[in-house]
């Protein structure tokens, strides 16, 4: 049944039990986006450590595709190189924005290949993205911040 | 005055249609948008194959009539409101209405009894749709002008107890809903006319909710300017209408310039038509206003008593059908009078999207998220909401699969 | 590059009635609005009966579907455009397209790169429609901004010796037309351009008679801003195009405020999305957009560059064909370099009304007026002229019949 | 042939030999009117004595139908009462807008019925209409400032 290739089980157990989801004082960067559509929300709080992602807190308000993806995003980029982390953020965004055809490498994605179906349901894809984009947001000002 | 919605599912293809699948359609979005049947199509294609030219622009027999058929609309849409021909200016949807307005207030010059300025007061609710919100906004900000607004109870009624004071002295325009596409709510639109008269201000009702579903007659209302799109009551996107008491519309301010509004134009300045035509610059949306008036003619048909009634009873089995789900809750008056048929509700612990996700896969299309109506939302509480809204073509079945839909995909996120 | 106009006629079903009796149809008032083929009708109707929602509003199939559909003509849009789809904003006409630039350059505030004031300039043309010369006025009235404009040679050429002096330090914007309504005359713009440009002044291109007609490449132009609508090539009434480069769109105050522009809502204040979206209030015009998109497949797939030689040889035909008629002068260049297919003239003695309803008496539609370029016709000392356009749905025997026309009314007027 | 409908000989008639057409000085009133949608214009001098209308003059450019119109009215309603001449002209506005339901009373608006045919063609109404327009507008005004 296709609203299982949607909700796998994986994605409903970061739902109810979302991980790294209280922010950590003192962040490198913090962000706030909002999904314009229907109003959820994440606040991100991104810890750099030099070059590397030392922690991704965040919290937020939405549906279990958001609070999920949020979740696995910031459990897989922690620990990663900026240009390692990019390079992910942009595999995921790749694979749910590609109608079905791209299914993920679980190798590199890890939980995240569970939001494969995503790619399916179009109103959908932008609860998927929803950390991933605040991630990449607050990486993007980080490095920014660090040039100046 | 009962509907016969077999006959009615007849006359709409879209229910010939399967979704996911093969559930059947069970359309409950008719808030965002109503689904057309085959005569308001036909009504469009005819135009196209048999008549179309530029209307108002041409002296051959194909421009005669396309002028025709475009202002036979505009009677239609009139008589439907009880209003005249001359108070009806087509636009391409409530929102440009709203908006001409709003426009054409601020382009009055100093002295104009049109004109706003800083010291003034402008009144919306809390409850209205963005569409009634922000060109207020805007306006304030290009004039100077205050924003004030009417708030809500818990139990989804508009909050009158201040009226007095929202209402006063500065107070130059108050444009407020006729019927919440959220909460369900009618609002009591006496005591606001009245105050707003007594101090001069003019009234603006958002119909966009009403119009479709109930018989409005504008003369009763007492209001002065009156909104609503055709795509909500079986008309055609792209067509909204904005009626105004004439004696306002020929003195306000043109809005959009160009073509066919025009008086005399030089290089240097122009003068311009009365109302209607001041405010349709263009070649106008013909097939769409046609397509709107076959849409009239089908309700007018069908008849909006009956409408109204079965859309009341749809709702009352609806609210009593929902109300037994463990954890879901009402945003929204739960009696049926003064209300019609939208329905807010949330589900605790399932998110509105998952749970539109679950009813979508069996077939039921319901809106969720803000519904253009963040304010309210936050005076709820509520990030979305779930948002079921009924029509002429829509029976207890329906009713029944979203009841039944809700429990099972409360089920599914909150049992396994 | 020859086009079978015998094949294409068999797509626009209107072809198939008679006019005034027993007259078969002879269109040639194209300029004014397009008649609409089967395939249009049909991405229309498809739209309605099997996809029908409310675009970007909801998580349901249907929704899915319209919004699919919805984006994917803007796609279509851009691709023909040689542009990019964030810099496609649909609008109601052109007329609306010019007047959101024209109402959001006096949105912005005092600071902005967009904000106008007394002192600044504002550049058109006197073969300006009123559509891209009105806006500009009332901005100028709002602003204080002053107005300037080329003129008009005799031959119907725009003057651009004082182009220096027009376009100076204090313009902002320049708005001009491509292809005149009346003229037939296609603009060079590679001059108006530069001297725009080198004074950092804004170009907007009223390209509704231009991309109907030939190919048009944004990038190649350098133009700014574009604008054109649906209904005069081959797409549904309602459906209108702003085109503008993506950097200034973004940047630009929003014009229409309702659903689905915004970013965030709260009651005293907004913030508002990206382009297109920032100019896209309310539900869309989505039937409207598919329809324009299955036009631009039609006009694609006969080919932009065999319609233009086609216009062109029927150009040369009618202006060959009506020169040897008694009395008859055109306005408007009569070599068909830089010039489309549309041509305005007079006949000496009969007023362009009579000639009009003579012509089509016997089947053939032609406009007679002022075009709503009234200053263009005082420039030429006309009250009003009598205009034929083609398209790709005419033929060498639809110019005959014109010809034949003209002379027949000027017996039936002149020689009784 | 329907075009004959439309152009009686009378039409063409006043249209080459148009009648009162040059402004006498010294009006009660003088209004210009125009046909928006066409351009087509007329100025207009009424002359009254007392109640009656002693004299209609005008200058104008305009199609057939509209400056032959113009003339015959300027014929018809000379010399009448104001009430007379209005009533007149609301018969006549009856006859062309009554969309060929309406031949005219031949008696009362002599010339005035070869207008008739004019009933069939919509976008041509405006301009048999604009000079009995202008009377009626010049008479208003004439009356008001009477009173005045
Ligand atoms: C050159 C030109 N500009 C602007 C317009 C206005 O287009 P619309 O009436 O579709 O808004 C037209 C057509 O009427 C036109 O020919
Ligand atoms: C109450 C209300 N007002 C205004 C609107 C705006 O209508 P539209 O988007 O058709 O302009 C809507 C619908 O979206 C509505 O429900």
């Amino acid at each position: 049944m296709e609203l299982d290739s949607l909700y796998q089980e994986v994605i409903l157990d970061h739902y109810k039990h979302p991980h790294n989801k209280s922010l950590k004082p003192h962040p490198t960067i913090q962000v706030h986006h909002v999904n314009t559509s229907c109003g959820d929300e994440v606040t991100l709080n991104l810890h750099m450590n030099g070059n590397v992602i030392d922690a991704i807190t965040w919290e937020g308000v939405g549906c279990s595709i958001s609070q999920a993806s949020t979740s696995v995003a910031s459990d897989l980029l922690k620990g990663r190189e900026i240009t390692e982390a990019v390079a992910l953020i942009e595999e995921f965004q790749t694979m749910v924005q590609s109608k079905g055809t791209d299914r993920g490498d679980e190798n590199r994605l890890e939980d995240g290949v569970a939001f494969a179906g995503v790619a399916k349901f179009p109103a959908r894809v932008k609860c998927a993205l929803l950390g991933w984009m605040a991630t990449k947001d607050a990486i993007v000002q980080a490095t920014t911040k660090e040039e100046k | 005055m009962t509907i016969n919605v077999a006959s009615i599912k007849k006359d709409f293809p879209i229910f010939g249609r399967l979704i996911r699948g093969d559930n059947r359609l069970v359309y409950l979005d008719s808030a965002a948008t109503s689904q057309k049947p085959n005569s308001v199509l036909d009504a469009e294609r005819d135009f196209y194959t048999l008549h179309n030219a530029a209307a108002h622009r041409g002296a051959h027999q194909l421009a005669e009539e396309a002028t025709e058929l475009y202002e036979g609309a505009r009677e239609r849409v009139a008589q439907f409101l009880g209003a005249t021909s001359e108070e009806v200016v087509f636009t391409k949807s409530a929102t440009e209405s709203i908006n001409l307005v709003a426009y054409s207030l601020s382009n009055a010059e100093p002295g104009s009894k049109f004109h706003i300025a800083a010291g003034d007061e402008i009144v919306v609710s809390e409850m209205e749709h963005h569409a009634n919100l922000i060109p207020w906004q805007e306006l304030c900000r290009r004039t100077g002008a205050r924003l004030r607004w009417f708030s809500v109870n818990d139990d989804g009624r508009l909050d009158l107890s201040n009226l007095d004071a929202i209402i006063n002295k500065k107070t130059r325009i108050v444009a407020i809903t006729h019927q919440s596409n959220v909460l369900g709510t009618i609002n009591p639109l006496d005591s606001i006319v009245k105050a707003a008269h007594a101090v001069n201000a003019l009234v603006l009702l958002d119909a966009c909710q009403s119009v479709p579903h109930f018989k409005v007659d504008v003369a009763n209302l007492g209001v002065d300017f009156l909104t609503f799109s055709g795509h909500k009551m079986l008309g055609p996107t792209g067509v909204g209408v904005l009626w105004g008491r004439q004696e306002l519309l020929d003195e306000m301010p043109p809005f959009l310039t160009g073509g066919s509004m025009i008086e005399n134009v030089t290089m240097e300045s122009a003068t311009y038509l009365a109302a209607p035509k001041r405010f349709e610059a263009g070649v106008p949306n013909m097939a769409q206003a046609v397509g709107l008036g076959a849409a009239i003619d089908y309700l007018t048909n069908i008849g909006l008593d009956a409408i109204h009634q079965h859309e009341i009873d749809l709702t009352r089995r609806a609210i009593e059908g929902l109300r037994s789900i463990s954890g879901l809750t009402f945003v929204g008056p739960t009696d049926v009078s003064m209300r019609g048929g939208v329905i807010s509700f949330e589900v605790k612990g399932i998110h509105p999207h998952d749970l539109g996700q679950a009813l979508d896969q069996y077939g039921i299309a319901v809106r969720t998220g803000h519904h253009c109506a963040w304010p309210l939302m936050r005076r709820f509480g509520a990030v979305a909401t779930t948002r079921a809204s009924f029509y002429l073509y829509n029976d207890l079945q329906d009713v029944e699969d979203l009841v039944g839909g809700v429990e099972r995909a409360r089920a599914y996120f909150l049992e396994r």
